[in-house]
């Protein structure tokens, strides 16, 4: 574990800590805003809410961080989250003998779904953008066809899930918790985690290394299907049946994709970590909370998500930019350092 | 070259599937066989069939001035503890505000408020909207039980069977629990809020449409989308009178967008003879009125909603048309409900509103109140004794 | 241990042998197959005829990884690192450490350090971003993946051109503890007194062919130049008494101009006058032609432009002044690889005034006629075209702006000897026409047979200026700083 | 090597034509005219008089829109935000123009200056800020439609003008042979035939410089940020034209427009256009829109379950884009599989020098 806290710290000090310190800026924010309004930004009630909004979206953004480290992007998630209630909650229907079926089958195909994304991706070299629309498509189809509103019931033991808490800590974000201290051992402590970021980084560098690129792009996409799967289940265990349409309720394809990006993580991949993206979401989460206490008309808080978005990643893109080691730097005095015209793209 | 060449074949491979994927489609041509699909609609509840069938033309109890507070004779719900004895807080969780029919029926329920707020009775109102998310409506009623602070909680339920579990942690607070609209997939609240019901709003146009179409005739169905309870009822209860009336029909789902509607009854027409169009919201009978006006073609008939945009369009070209109605005024009942509690008065248990759809004999009168609304107002969105009524419906903000 | 190789089309028939503990020096003018060479030895290549014998095993390789697994490692000038990953990341990336499964993070620092120790390195913490180190330690990143292989031989491509001096320090030093720790290095260089201080013994490339592989004591500077040097092909070059008028007002003058990577530039440029620059890499040539268009501006001194102060700071004002620019790398900055021949071509002319793009066309069909240049038509997608073809397409768009100094940097890297011939003969035909002609070139004999005078750069300064017919030796002196009375002052 | 002189003379334009049908730009021209058969066939009414140029009319809107993502995708970007201006115009014009006919010439002027703000942001936003595209329209999606939203209260008061409404309705009665032509196929025709023409602009030519090499055309001189950006206004115009055709040929809704910015990367990369720019022929990408708008009818005409639709058109996409990558492929195929075992070994030795393109 002495790693792991050395690599959060490591990280803390790089961009993310921008993150971060956005975040208790944003919390600090909400807390005043709320108390003028004599509201507690840090009642249990609040508390709660916020971590549970955090939850389903926190397990598809671990997911799309992995394939937007990769360079790809996975807009089919949605679907897969949808796929996953529908199935385990009719696998299950009610019955406590199914519980461990219905979460298999679940699984299993939201984990198929996501290795189909990572062949296209990774073997046939597709655009993730397309690809993963495409498949998203098609299990659209599957859906609607299938199912015609909520379907089939949650076992008492998923349900007792959903509900139970620790504190104020619903249990289903501890789940959260675990995949995503998971996801970041795999990403820290794997080969395959660590050519993840090579081949989204540089191609080139990757092959030059002996790495197969069609390795961590399988896996990336897997995993995201997969979580997408977990966090249908949690779904599931929230509302007590499944759904064709929660996933696209949610609308969790560009709001994870914009969470990951406002933790800090480029879009052409190589660069971000997975406790950036937790940040992005605790980004958003809070101020969604806040906006929630505060009774914001809903349009308007559409307004705010798109100016966090552009306003986020508009800093980070300032702090990244590349200075070049100057030969003769201490000769002059004011003259800026200007980056060639190579590096703006 | 190479991949070129590929891309070639791709091409003719695609559009040999393409070709192979329509030839072998089920149904092939024309319309869905009737009694296939009439074993088909898991939608399809004869016990609530009957039931709204009965209370359609059932007598209501109370002032037929108000509509909104009418109800059907049945158990009642004393208010006994949920009396308050100053103003009271009352929670709201909204599904939505993403469709015209509930904006309409969000600004009636502002008035009212403000009434309500001025005689203190009620205190506040605070909302929260899902945005048709299930999963946010379940954190937005969990926040509100969490947060401890409402007398009263109104929820506007998303899909019934899937906030039901929050709706019930609701209830066990021991606080009056106010169900409207789409209703919730448990028994626990106090009351239940709605007109008859989905199905009778379907029985009602799809009647008409029997009416006035020969058996063997063809109708077109638009539908909204799949899986949404209040539209599945709609046409469930619809398909139920056409398969009865021997009556073909083909269904899309549209999204409500009036450019898809437009093409799909383009098309049909361009397929041959279309004796009506049905649709399970108002919103899509207008751009399929003007399909049949850019065809050259006699609008058949064709039903729709209460909403402005309908009825002026029908009283405009004087095709035969029917409106079949969802009070947007139920709005409004919830929480004259929640202070009727206050209050310390008995409401109904099961709270059914008089559901009276729009025929030809009302359209002038109907046209006639509702003068200066937009086309996106709804009639029966009662609020005609609210001291804001018109401007307020009139200038459409949202609050 | 010994390697042989024998008969490359590029190269042909070289053998070369390297002992254990060596610092074998590879020297060679531009061109003569060094790093051909080094890529076979790497893997990126794969060798057509021939044996490399490593520890007297036959060996081949078809993939980088596998040269590094046998114990050949390769630096090459460009660098082969992640910049957002960790120095640990980047040395032992696809092969990174485990225990029980798991990369250990820790181990894989520890040998890191280990590595670097081994290096005398104490200024790069294993754990640090690949981005914010500097060049230098970036080039040691490099060298300490390479010697985390368990290489016995390091091939290392330039490793000094972006150094310093202190930093070429530090490389010495490091070079002198592999040796000591029997680790062979094959040392390409064009900077001779570090061939010499380091090396044991130099073998030199001419040609694709091996000149002599000589131990450095028995070798003067003077006589490894002669070596290197020598290719008969003056009778390439065109004429040169085509006029430049020398004496009138200079075209183009720089003052003490400067910026971060040069300092001090000061040179008259006439019309008709091709005057050629030369220096090693990373000498600042590039730089030098870069400041006076613009691209990366000048900060300090004085540019004149017949005789008018002038003060470009950006590619457009530099195109205003009619300065032309065919910068070193087409592929980056000289083309739009997946646009048409014409597009290529009038591609100046629609981005600085478009008005006249029409009237260009024509233009643009004349001189590619004239240029001979080889492609299917108008329509034919560059990146279809030979490198001489691609330069003189855009040789001709630069001319299509209607240029008074025209700026070349490289022109004729990767070109075939015919494309080269007719592009000389376009050089002098410009010259003769009055314009004023800046050259960059690596290619000495080139530099010798077209430039009427040459001036010298080395460490980001002006050095020496030479006239036209100078020698290669009397350049090569110059530009590696051999002869230190030859420096300017 | 035998050395090819160049030739002013270009190759006969069927020649041309025919080579270009093995381009992913051509081929889909064959695509398109397979669908359109197999639409006759489920059809036959298709080639009554009208009917085509009614089906062409009415998909008008979408070739329009792709139009516009073609300038962005061209240059290198993404437009994500087009969906969300033809919702906010559509919006716009529904509550402005209401009933009066005298307030349609300055709506038309008022959404044309929306449109060009929306696109000078965008664009700003990208080149300047350097935030990605993808996230810059997403955000703009966000702040246009919250904000058109918030408002007017939701939706719009109703539908405008009758005669507003017949730019995208109307149309000529009564032309030879044709039959009928809508309006909405003039405003294509004119619309490809001015995109067409400023592709070959200069400006045209910068754009595609742009996206293929950026470094290249900012040593010439030019701005890459002003011709991203005007990019991003030509695309933001046409989802307002699109939108006024829409507001004629349907009506108001808040709908209209929504998904149409995947519809139209769709299209556009159906038509060969590479994501990350500086590949692609313009009326390639109007083939696309139309690709997927015969499609569609097909599933309507053929009875297709609707709710598999969705899933046809999936399908297709990664099949068409898949399947020719796949084929290239296949030798990499062979080697992957047949050195399953062996990690040491890496397969394809030209690996190294490839240039990996990147999105």
């Amino acid at each position: 574990m002495s790693t792991i806290s050395k690599d959060l710290k490591n990280s803390l000090l790089s961009s993310t800590g921008t993150v971060y310190l956005v975040l208790i800026l944003v919390v600090i924010a909400g807390a005043c805003i709320t108390a003028a309004n004599g509201r507690n930004f840090f009642a249990p009630g609040n508390i709660s809410d916020l971590l549970t909004s955090t939850t389903v979206l926190g397990l598809v953004v671990i997911g799309q961080t992995l394939v937007i480290l990769l360079g790809s992007l996975d807009l089919s998630v949605p679907f897969v989250l949808s796929l996953s209630s529908v199935l385990s909650a009719g696998v299950m229907a009610g019955q406590s003998t199914n519980f461990a079926a219905g979460i298999a089958t679940a699984l299993l195909a939201a984990a198929a779904v996501g290795l189909v994304n990572g062949v296209l991706v990774g073997l046939v070299k597709i655009n993730g953008f397309i690809a993963t629309l495409g498949t998203g498509l098609i299990i659209s189809g599957y859906l609607f066809t299938n199912y015609r509103g909520t379907t089939g019931k949650a076992s008492p033991e998923l349900t007792a899930i959903g509900t139970a808490t620790l504190g104020v800590i619903p249990v289903t974000t501890i789940g959260m918790a675990v995949c995503l201290v998971i996801v970041a051992l795999f990403l820290s402590k794997t080969r395959t985690g660590l050519h993840l970021y090579a081949v989204g980084g540089d191609a080139n560098v990757a092959t030059m290394s002996g790495i197969r690129s069609a390795v961590p792009a399988l896996v990336a996409h897997t995993i995201s299907g997969l979580l997408a799967g977990v966090a249908g289940l949690v779904i599931v265990s929230r509302l007590g049946v499944g759904s064709p349409e929660v996933g696209t309720q949610g609308g969790y394809d560009l709001l994870s994709i914009a969470a990951v990006v406002v933790g800090g993580a480029i879009l052409a991949g190589g660069k971000g970590s997975i406790w950036g993206s937790l940040g992005g979401i605790l980004i958003f989460a809070s101020i969604d909370s806040v906006m929630g206490i505060m009774q914001v008309n809903p349009y308007l808080k559409e307004v705010v998500r798109g100016l966090i978005i552009i306003v986020a990643v508009a800093v980070y893109a300032r702090r990244n930019q590349i200075k070049i080691p100057a030969r003769f730097a201490a000769i002059q005095k004011a003259a800026p350092t200007r980056p060639t015209n190579g590096a703006t793209r | 070259m190479q991949t070129s060449a590929a891309r070639t074949t791709t091409f003719t491979v695609l559009a040999a599937l393409a070709l192979a994927v329509s030839a072998c489609a089920p149904g092939g041509t024309a319309a869905t066989p009737a009694t296939e699909a009439a074993t088909q609609n898991s939608w399809f509840d004869q016990q609530k069939y009957d039931l709204e069938n009965s209370q359609r033309t059932a007598t209501f109890t109370g002032d037929p001035a108000k509509p909104y507070l009418q109800y059907l004779p049945g158990p009642m719900v004393e208010a006994g503890a949920f009396k308050a004895s100053g103003p009271a807080k009352v929670c709201f969780s909204n599904a939505a505000l993403s469709n015209t029919w509930r904006q309409t029926g969000w600004i009636t329920m502002n008035e009212q408020l403000k009434e309500l707020q001025k005689q203190g009775i009620i205190s506040e109102l605070e909302t929260r909207n899902a945005q048709d998310s299930d999963n946010t409506q379940v954190a937005d009623i969990d926040y509100f039980v969490n947060e401890k602070s409402c007398d009263a909680f109104i929820i506007a339920p998303n899909s019934p069977q899937a906030t039901a579990p929050a709706v019930e942690r609701a209830c066990s607070t021991g606080k009056p629990v106010i169900i409207f609209d789409r209703g919730a997939g448990t028994n626990c609240g106090t009351t239940f809020i709605h007109s008859v019901g989905g199905m009778a709003w379907g029985m009602d146009s799809a009647s008409f449409i029997k009416d006035n179409v020969e058996p063997g005739g063809h109708v077109v169905v638009l539908r909204t989308a799949a899986g949404v309870d209040v539209f599945e009822q709609r046409w469930a209860a619809a398909q139920h009178i056409f398969n009865e009336a021997g009556l073909k029909y083909t269904d899309y789902i549209t999204g409500a967008d009036p450019t898809k509607i437009k093409s799909i009854v383009t098309d049909e027409i361009a397929k041959g003879n279309v004796d009506a169009v049905w649709v399970d919201l108002g919103d899509q009978a207008v751009p399929a009125i003007e399909a049949f006006e850019d065809a050259g073609k006699d609008i058949p008939v064709v039903t729709g909603e209460d909403n402005l945009a309908y009825l002026r369009a029908w009283k405009a070209k004087g095709f035969k048309g029917f409106a079949s109605v969802y009070d947007a005024y139920q709005w409004r009942t919830a929480l004259l409900a929640a202070a009727q509690l206050f209050q310390g008065q008995a409401i109904p248990k099961d709270w059914v509103l008089p559901q009276i759809p729009v025929t030809a004999k009302e359209l002038d009168t109907v046209l006639a109140t509702n003068q200066g609304m937009p086309d996106t107002h709804y009639a029966a969105s009662g609020g005609e004794d609210l001291p804001g009524f018109p401007q307020v419906w009139q200038q459409r903000v949202i609050p | 241990m010994s390697k042989s190789f024998f008969g490359f089309p590029i190269l042909t028939g070289i053998d070369l042998d390297i002992r254990p503990g060596e610092v074998h020096g590879l020297v060679g003018e531009n061109g003569a197959g060094k790093s051909t060479l080094m890529k076979i030895l790497a893997g990126v290549y794969t060798r057509d005829e021939g044996t490399v014998l490593l520890d007297g095993d036959d060996v081949e390789f078809s993939h980088p990884v596998q040269a590094q697994l046998a114990g050949i490692s390769t630096v090459f000038q460009e660098f082969n690192l992640l910049p957002e990953r960790s120095v640990a990341e980047n040395i032992f990336l696809g092969r990174e450490p485990r225990v029980m499964g798991f990369v250990s993070r820790r181990e894989m620092n520890r040998a890191t350090a280990a590595l670097f120790e081994t290096l005398g390195v104490d200024s790069i913490s294993p754990s640090t971003r690949v981005r914010t180190l500097s060049v230098a330690q970036q080039q040691l990143v490099e060298i300490a993946k390479a010697l985390s292989f368990d290489a016995k031989v390091i091939s290392m491509d330039e490793p000094t051109a972006a150094l310093a001096d202190h930093e070429v320090e530090l490389l010495c030093r490091i070079i002198a503890n592999l040796k000591e720790r029997g680790v062979s290095v094959l040392y390409v260089s064009h900077r001779l007194r570090e061939i010499f201080r380091l090396c044991d013994r130099i073998t030199v490339l001419k040609d694709g062919a091996l000149v002599a592989t000589r131990p450095t004591s028995e070798l003067t500077e003077e006589e490894l130049v002669r070596l290197m040097v020598g290719r008969p092909l003056s009778t390439f070059f065109p004429d040169k008494a085509l006029g430049a008028s020398v004496g009138s007002q200079p075209a183009l003058s720089l003052e003490d101009a400067g910026n971060d990577s040069v300092d001090g530039i000061s040179f008259d440029l006439h019309p008709g006058e091709i005057l050629g620059v030369s220096g090693l890499q990373g000498a600042g040539r590039t730089e030098v032609l870069q400041g006076i268009s613009g691209a990366v501006p000048f900060t300090r001194g004085q540019v004149r432009i017949n005789g008018t102060p002038v003060n470009i700071k950006t590619p457009g004002q530099g195109i205003r002044a009619r300065i032309a620019h065919v910068t070193e790398d087409r592929k980056a900055t000289g083309l739009l690889l997946n646009q048409s021949v014409m597009d290529n071509a009038l591609a100046g002319v629609r981005a600085c005034s478009p008005r006249r793009s029409s009237a260009a066309r024509p233009k643009a069909t004349e001189l590619f006629l004239e240029l001979e240049l080889s492609a299917r038509g108008p329509d034919q997608e560059i990146k279809y075209l030979s490198g001489g073809n691609q330069q003189k397409v855009v040789l001709t768009k630069w001319l299509l702006m209607d240029p008074q100094i025209i700026l070349l940097d490289e022109p004729t890297r990767g070109i075939d000897v015919g494309a080269k011939f007719a592009l000389y003969v376009l050089m002098r035909r410009l010259a003769a026409a009055g314009h004023a002609i800046l050259m960059v070139s690596s290619e000495l004999p080139e530099l010798i047979g077209m430039s009427d005078r040459i001036l010298v750069m080395r460490d980001g300064r002006l050095v020496d200026e030479l006239p036209g017919g100078s020698s290669e030796e009397r350049i090569l002196q110059a530009a590696a700083g051999v002869n230190t009375k030859a420096v300017a002052a | 090597m035998t050395t090819i002189r160049y030739t002013t003379n270009r190759l006969p334009f069927p020649t041309r034509a025919i080579r270009s049908l093995s381009t992913p730009g051509g081929a889909i021209y064959l695509l398109l005219l397979a669908l359109l058969v197999i639409l006759a066939f489920y059809n036959p009414g298709l080639s009554e008089p009208g009917q085509l140029s009614r089906f062409i009319g009415r998909s008008a809107p979408i070739a329009i829109v792709a139009i516009g993502q073609y300038f962005v995708i061209a240059a290198g970007e993404f437009d994500l935000s087009m969906g969300a201006v033809i919702s906010a115009q559509v919006v716009l014009a529904g509550n402005l123009i209401g009933q009066d006919p005298a307030q349609i010439l300055p709506v038309i002027v008022l959404m044309i200056v929306v449109g060009i703000a929306v696109g000078v942001v965008n664009g700003l936003l990208t080149t300047l800020l350097r935030v990605p595209s993808f996230i810059t329209t997403l955000g703009t999606t966000l702040i246009l439609s919250g904000f058109t939203f918030y408002l007017t209260g939701g939706a719009p008061s109703g539908n405008p003008a009758d005669a507003f409404r017949a730019i995208g309705r109307g149309g000529i009665q009564n032309v030879p042979v044709i039959g009928f032509v809508p309006y909405s196929v003039l405003v294509l025709i004119a619309l490809a035939g001015a995109a067409v023409w400023l592709m070959r602009r200069p400006f045209g030519r910068m754009l595609m410089g742009v996206g293929d090499n950026q470094s290249t055309i900012a040593l010439l001189g030019a701005a890459p940020w002003w011709i991203r950006t005007r990019a991003f206004i030509l695309s933001s115009i046409a989802a307002t034209i699109a939108a006024i055709l829409m507001v004629g040929y349907a009506g108001v809704s808040p709908v209209v427009g929504q998904g149409y910015e995947f519809i139209a990367i769709t299209a556009v990369v159906l038509g060969g256009v590479a994501l990350g720019g500086g590949r692609g022929a313009i009326l390639s990408a109007v083939a696309g829109a139309y690709v997927l708008e015969t499609l569609v009818a097909i599933l309507n005409f053929a009875g297709v379950e609707s709710t598999w639709r969705p899933a046809v058109q999936g399908a297709i996409i990664v099949l068409a884009l898949g399947l020719p990558l796949l084929w290239t492929k296949r030798k990499a195929f062979k080697i992957l599989l047949r050195r399953k075992a062996s990690t040491a070994k890496t397969p394809n030795p030209t690996a190294p020098q490839s240039i990996t393109e990147k999105p």
